[in-house]
């Protein structure tokens, strides 16, 4: 960090060259064609879902780099737009991680007693008034 | 130690201070790195804002895998795509607006800036099509879920989801018209933006081309994912 | 209230199970488990306040300003102390975590061979249901258990969260609508244990209590064989009580969350719609099974439908019962 | 007050040399100023009137729990009064309380500027904490709501009180409180004094930044999670309603992922205004400075890592409980460290037991306390039977009535010479001391011991045999109030009579002490250079070595 506010910082004056965001917007094309083509290819879903992702992170790169200056602007402000993606995985990883591990303890002892009455590991809800044998 | 004259507290200030600069800023590159990293900051708050949104997405297709993979075929992909296309070309327009800026043409700002509000307006009207499709086929949320394509699981969860991503994401599109067309009146109009001073039509770009990603990512993930 | 319910604290120590100054009886296996990693981390917690706190006191006494001239010690921090108090609290904090992980294990795998009883809660009071045995109790009655071997609750609750907690028996675990939740435990010695309701569930959270009773194994088979639903009629009025009806119906008149029962059946009812229904069979039956069909003029929907949780025959027992309230 | 020149000029026009309270007049000048001195007097104000509202609930609630039996009100009535307690005391006293008031006023003056980053900004993130107030009002004169401050569904979903106002009004606050953090980051990265590093930095700033980083980024995910239960309310989306297929614990996560972080946005804080007054008035160098500063930044940081701890009897999975429970004792060593550093301040100082030495050392008493006790609750096994009875109730008072509030009346204190220009009368400030801490503990230590015998929380009829820990709860309750009338008492009467302070009453070193009392308008005259630590005091011997 500068030693004191009072240095002058090097404000992000770049100009980029009107081709270079056009060149850019045609890479973005492309990937969107991309990225529609490989859902079409019937990929099973775990596996479809990460190029999805792994695609849209491509193109948001892309976006952040140069429509966002990110390139040319202080490390500082990249590092705090990369930070905030690192709380957004924090409550991804954790809550996913709740979500798949419900129940294991009880299936891993392979408990009959507790795996007839529980059904599938989580309760379909009966949402319709004539419930799936489950509560309702 | 505090240094008790002021002419020297104006040597300390370095050249003489611009107009737009703030009283309470020493000079006017402070003020704009101070004026960018607020931004960012609140770039990042609306990060983890839509981060529920995904979050719910995660959650629900985790727990309802083969009714999310059913109910997703109800979404019409090609106009997903078509929105897809019309924001990244009205992010380009926007980052051409800010461009102009820098070049301090006032004219092709202004017209780039109407370039992204039309297309911002297409974005919506595609998404006015997509929803009355749903209303009229009955695949709503909740209670008011009636379609019976679908067995088992919670199809209804799905489309709760699908109406809260697509409807805030929406809601930050019309905010960013309201911005630009504020912009267009207000500042413009009155010469406040120049070469010098621009981090207002700057914060708006990155600010719409935050929306842009967050739809880059919602895209795959609600219309194509198998 | 009188004087004396107003400062208990003159009267004489309060009758109190035998349980230690902090903690409440031992009537399960974990109790003392539990109780060994709670006292263990409270004898450290007093040693750490008394070094902390005694250190403070002393400094606040010995570096007292008292002619405002003194001078002060230079020091402004020592690593190698800070290492010291970083490194052993944090050893000490993991031991804490492994001894509660250890325990908390156990109390989270049910062993094969426990009675499995089914729990089910609602809006302020529980119900039981023995499955092996065919057996409903409700709130009012207890959750009757053997002493001394391991039984498991499969809870699930029908609208709300609600938490079934046993103070005695050191479990806990909210009972959340739409899935299954479970807490094991093996009780020891005989008696009756405190049961409450721990998740805010809404008016009457803190009337949702209910019983434990112990019983020697032998009593307990007696108990069940007194009570297992024998292939006779079944009783409308038991029903009425296991599944909690009471708790909302009273059959004296009274007006308690639901409409009283008493003599209400073939008279005409006010419907919130304003219609007016007769109540026969078919209005009891689908006020049983969807009971927000149509709901009587002044009471809010809170009954929640016993669809899936009562047979045909248990509908009409209950039917006849409510026809003999006069 | 001090103002400098004669009788202003008629007319807005205002004199720069006069204090920040006379240069303008009338409400107008109040309520759309610009300056981060009155928009942090009018949080101050807001602040402890809704503290006042909250305490009378708290107060209703414990008379109410006087006898076993139900006296004062129906159990939905009692629920609706801990509702209110709770929610107004949480969003709106104890997340704005240090960094709204004490924050706005002081970080600018602290940092040798004129204002904070953005004027603007901080008027709008007032306006807006008001707006969301009158929500929360509306929701007590319209009823009040009974599902407590946590909301959880689907009680919260389908409950007929007015819920969707008190969502509203919860949902606005957020906003104010991420515009102040947002404010504060960009004003303690930009604006420092010249020659002022982040090495000499007052404390009390690297708490408000370490707060201000949680504020930006957990906030939103409560925004979220109060919109998506409006709508759940209203449509019946079915995310969180088990009926229709949603999940309720999912909404725990929602709710925890911001709740956690949102404690240590209350104690953060604190630690900062005691560190201050540790270091000030026993005249002695803070020990141990990076280590402090460096642990505010880490408990803001781990404080996200750890939510689930409230979670441990919800149906969440074990596997998530374990890595939850782990990562607690994580964030449990940074803030011990800072409770030794503390007491480590006072050795070999010149310690001045003032009245605001008086509450620093009521807060490390009553937190340190409230820290070992969270231990138990971190523990699997133990937190199995602790969760939700009176121990945690104790638990969060004693670290956050005992920590944040401890830390806001020795704030407080601290600057309320150079805030308001007058000193305080220190005879009745050390007796307001001793009746609060005093009523503190009578009230919450009874907490505890009921709590581990099984009494629940939220219960308006209780078992006869808790009837004496309830009984001494409720006494030591209005000792407590008791103790806080005096101290808001004496601080007014200050105004009226009290003496005229100095610029520097305590002899401290951090650049706010080095304009008037009250400060100017514009904080300085002319340019700040910082070229001396914040703790260098004079009275510090250097040859002893």
């Amino acid at each position: 960090m500068s030693a004191s506010a009072h240095a002058h910082e090097e404000h992000g004056e770049h100009i980029s060259s009107l081709k270079s965001y056009l060149v850019i917007f045609g890479i973005l094309l492309v990937l969107t064609v991309v990225t529609v083509g490989v859902s079409r290819l019937g990929l099973p879903s775990d596996i479809s879902i990460m190029v999805a992702i792994g695609v849209a992170c491509v193109k948001a790169f892309f976006v952040a780099g140069w429509f966002m200056h990110l390139k040319w602007d202080t490390r500082f402000n990249l590092l705090v737009f990369l930070g905030g993606f690192w709380f957004m995985l924090v409550f991804f990883g954790f809550t996913l991680t709740d979500l798949g591990s419900r129940g294991n303890l009880i299936e891993a002892n392979d408990n009959f007693s507790q795996r007839a009455d529980m059904g599938a590991k989580y309760a379909e809800p009966a949402h319709h008034v004539e419930g799936s044998g489950g509560h309702h | 130690m505090l240094s008790h004259n002021e002419n020297e507290a104006e040597a300390a200030g370095g050249h003489e201070h611009p107009a737009w600069q703030a009283h309470h800023f020493y000079s006017g590159a402070q003020q704009k790195a101070s004026v960018k990293l607020g931004m960012w900051a609140f770039l990042v708050q609306e990060v983890l804002f839509f981060s529920g949104l995904f979050m719910a997405y995660f959650a629900f297709r985790y727990l309802y895998p083969d009714t999310w993979l059913a109910a997703h075929e109800l979404l019409d992909w090609r106009l997903g795509g078509l929105n897809t296309v019309v924001l990244l070309f009205s992010s380009l327009t926007m980052a051409l607006a800010v461009r102009a800026c820098q070049l301090d043409d006032m004219k092709a700002v202004v017209r780039y800036l109407w370039i992204t509000i039309g297309c911002a307006g297409i974005f919506m009207v595609v998404k006015y099509f997509e929803y009355s499709h749903k209303f009229h086929a009955g695949t709503l949320p909740g209670k008011w879920y009636t379609f019976d394509g679908i067995e088992g699981g919670a199809p209804e969860v799905f489309f709760a989801v699908y109406f809260m991503m697509t409807g805030v994401h929406g809601l930050h599109v019309v905010i960013g018209i309201g911005i630009m067309l504020w912009m267009i009146f207000g500042p413009i109009r009155k010469g406040k933006i120049s070469k010098d001073y621009y981090p207002l039509v700057e914060n708006v770009g990155l600010y719409w081309h935050l929306v842009d990603l967050i739809w880059i990512f919602l895209f795959p993930l609600l219309y194509l994912v198998r | 209230m009188t004087l004396a319910s107003l400062l208990p604290f003159l009267a004489a120590s309060e009758a109190r199970a035998e349980g230690t100054f902090w903690m409440p009886e031992q009537a399960s296996t974990f109790a003392e488990e539990v109780d060994w990693i709670y006292y263990f981390i409270y004898w450290i917690d007093v040693l750490f306040f008394f070094l902390v706190i005694g250190a403070m006191v002393y400094f606040a006494i010995r570096y007292r300003a008292k002619t405002g001239k003194e001078r002060t010690s230079p020091l402004k921090g020592s690593h190698s102390l800070e290492l010291a108090w970083s490194a052993i609290p944090g050893l000490i904090l993991l031991s804490f975590f492994w001894f509660g992980f250890q325990t908390y294990m156990d109390m989270q795998v049910p062993p094969k061979d426990a009675l499995n009883i089914r729990v089910t809660g609602q809006k302020w009071n529980w119900s039981f249901e023995y499955p092996d045995y065919g057996i409903r109790q409700g709130g009012d009655q207890g959750l009757v258990v053997p002493s001394g071997q391991p039984v498991m609750l499969t809870m699930s609750s029908v609208d709300v969260l609600h938490s079934f907690y046993i103070p005695d028996f050191r479990v806990k675990k909210d009972v959340v609508p739409n899935r299954y939740s479970t807490i094991w435990f093996e009780a020891k010695g005989t008696g009756d244990h405190q049961v409450f309701c721990t998740e805010y569930c809404g008016d009457d959270h803190s009337r949702m209590l209910t019983k434990v009773h112990v019983m020697e194994p032998a009593k307990f088979r007696e108990w069940v064989r007194d009570n297992k639903a024998d292939d006779g009629p079944v009783d409308g009025q038991s029903l009425f009580s296991s599944m909690g009806c009471i708790g909302c119906h009273s059959i004296d008149g009274s007006k308690l969350v639901g409409p009283s029962l008493k003599g209400k059946y073939g008279t005409d009812e006010q419907l919130t719609d304003g219609s007016t229904v007769a109540i026969d069979d078919n209005y009891i039956r689908e006020s049983i099974m969807v009971p927000g069909a149509k709901v009587v003029a002044g009471y809010a929907p809170q009954m929640p439908p016993y669809q899936g949780r009562l047979n045909d025959e248990e509908v009409n027992a209950l039917i006849d019962y409510i026809k003999t309230l006069k | 007050m001090s103002s400098t020149t004669g009788d202003l000029a008629p007319g807005h026009e205002h004199d720069h040399h006069a204090s920040y309270l006379t240069a303008t007049k009338g409400v107008a000048s109040w309520l759309f100023t610009l300056d981060h001195k009155r928009i942090g007097v009018m949080y101050l104000v807001a602040i402890l009137t809704f503290f006042l509202i909250g305490g009378l609930a708290a107060l209703g609630v414990r008379a109410e729990l006087f006898t076993p039996e139900p006296d004062l009100f129906t159990g939905s009535q009692y629920n609706r009064w801990f509702t209110v307690h709770g929610a107004v005391m949480v969003f709106l006293v104890l997340v704005p309380s240090i960094p709204a008031s004490l924050g706005n006023f002081f970080l600018p003056l602290m940092l040798g500027q004129k204002d904070v980053a953005f004027p603007r900004l901080n008027l709008l993130s007032f306006h807006i904490y008001i707006l969301g107030a009158l929500f929360l009002i509306y929701t007590l004169i319209s009823g009040g709501v009974e599902t407590g401050w946590t909301f959880y569904t689907p009680y919260s979903s389908t409950t007929d009180s007015s819920v969707i106002s008190a969502l509203m009004g919860a949902f606005t606050l957020g906003f104010s409180s991420i515009l102040t953090g947002i404010n504060f980051i960009v004003t303690i990265h930009k604006m420092r004094a010249p020659g002022m590093t982040w090495r000499k930095m007052p404390l009390f700033l690297w708490g408000t930044y370490a707060t201000s980083l949680i504020q930006v980024l957990a906030t939103p995910v409560i925004a979220v999670t109060l919109f998506l239960l409006m709508f759940e309310r209203t449509f019946h989306i079915g995310i969180f309603d088990p009926a229709l297929g949603g999940d309720p614990v999912l909404f725990q996560h929602f709710f925890w992922f911001y709740s956690h972080p949102v404690v240590y946005v209350m104690i953060l804080p604190a630690f900062g205004v005691i560190s201050e007054t540790v270091s000030i008035h026993s005249r002695k160098h803070i020990f141990g400075y990076m280590a402090i500063a460096a642990s505010s930044v880490a408990i803001a940081f781990i404080g996200f890592l750890v939510w689930g701890h409230h979670m441990f009897v919800s149906g969440q999975s074990e596997l998530s409980g374990t890595i939850f429970s782990l990562i607690t004792f994580g964030v449990a060593v940074p803030t011990a460290i800072k409770v030794f550093s503390w007491v480590g301040t006072m050795y070999g100082g010149a310690i001045r037991l003032n009245s605001v030495m008086l509450y620093t050392l009521a807060f490390l008493f009553i937190f340190t306390i409230g820290g070992l006790t969270g231990l138990f609750l971190a523990v699997l096994a133990v937190d199995v039977h602790m969760h939700d009875t009176y121990f945690v109730v104790a638990h969060f008072h004693y670290v956050m009535m005992g920590g944040t509030l401890m830390g806001f009346i020795a704030g407080i204190h601290h600057w309320w010479p150079k805030m308001t220009g007058k000193m305080y009368n220190e005879k009745l400030a050390k007796f307001g001391c001793l009746v609060v801490f005093t009523g503190f503990n009578l009230t919450f230590f009874t907490q505890f011991v009921m709590g581990a015998r099984g009494m629940p929380r939220r219960y308006h009829e209780y078992l006869p045999e808790f009837q004496l820990w309830h009984q001494l709860s409720t006494i030591g309750a209005f000792t407590l109030a008791a103790g806080l009338f005096i101290t808001l008492g004496y601080l007014l009467l200050s105004l009226k009579n009290g003496e005229k302070a100095s610029k520097n009453p305590w002899g401290a070193k951090s650049l706010e002490w080095e304009t008037e009392s009250p400060p100017i308008e514009h904080n300085f005259v002319g340019q700040v250079v910082c070229d001396h630590g914040p703790y260098d005091f004079d009275e510090i011997d250097y040859s002893r070595g």
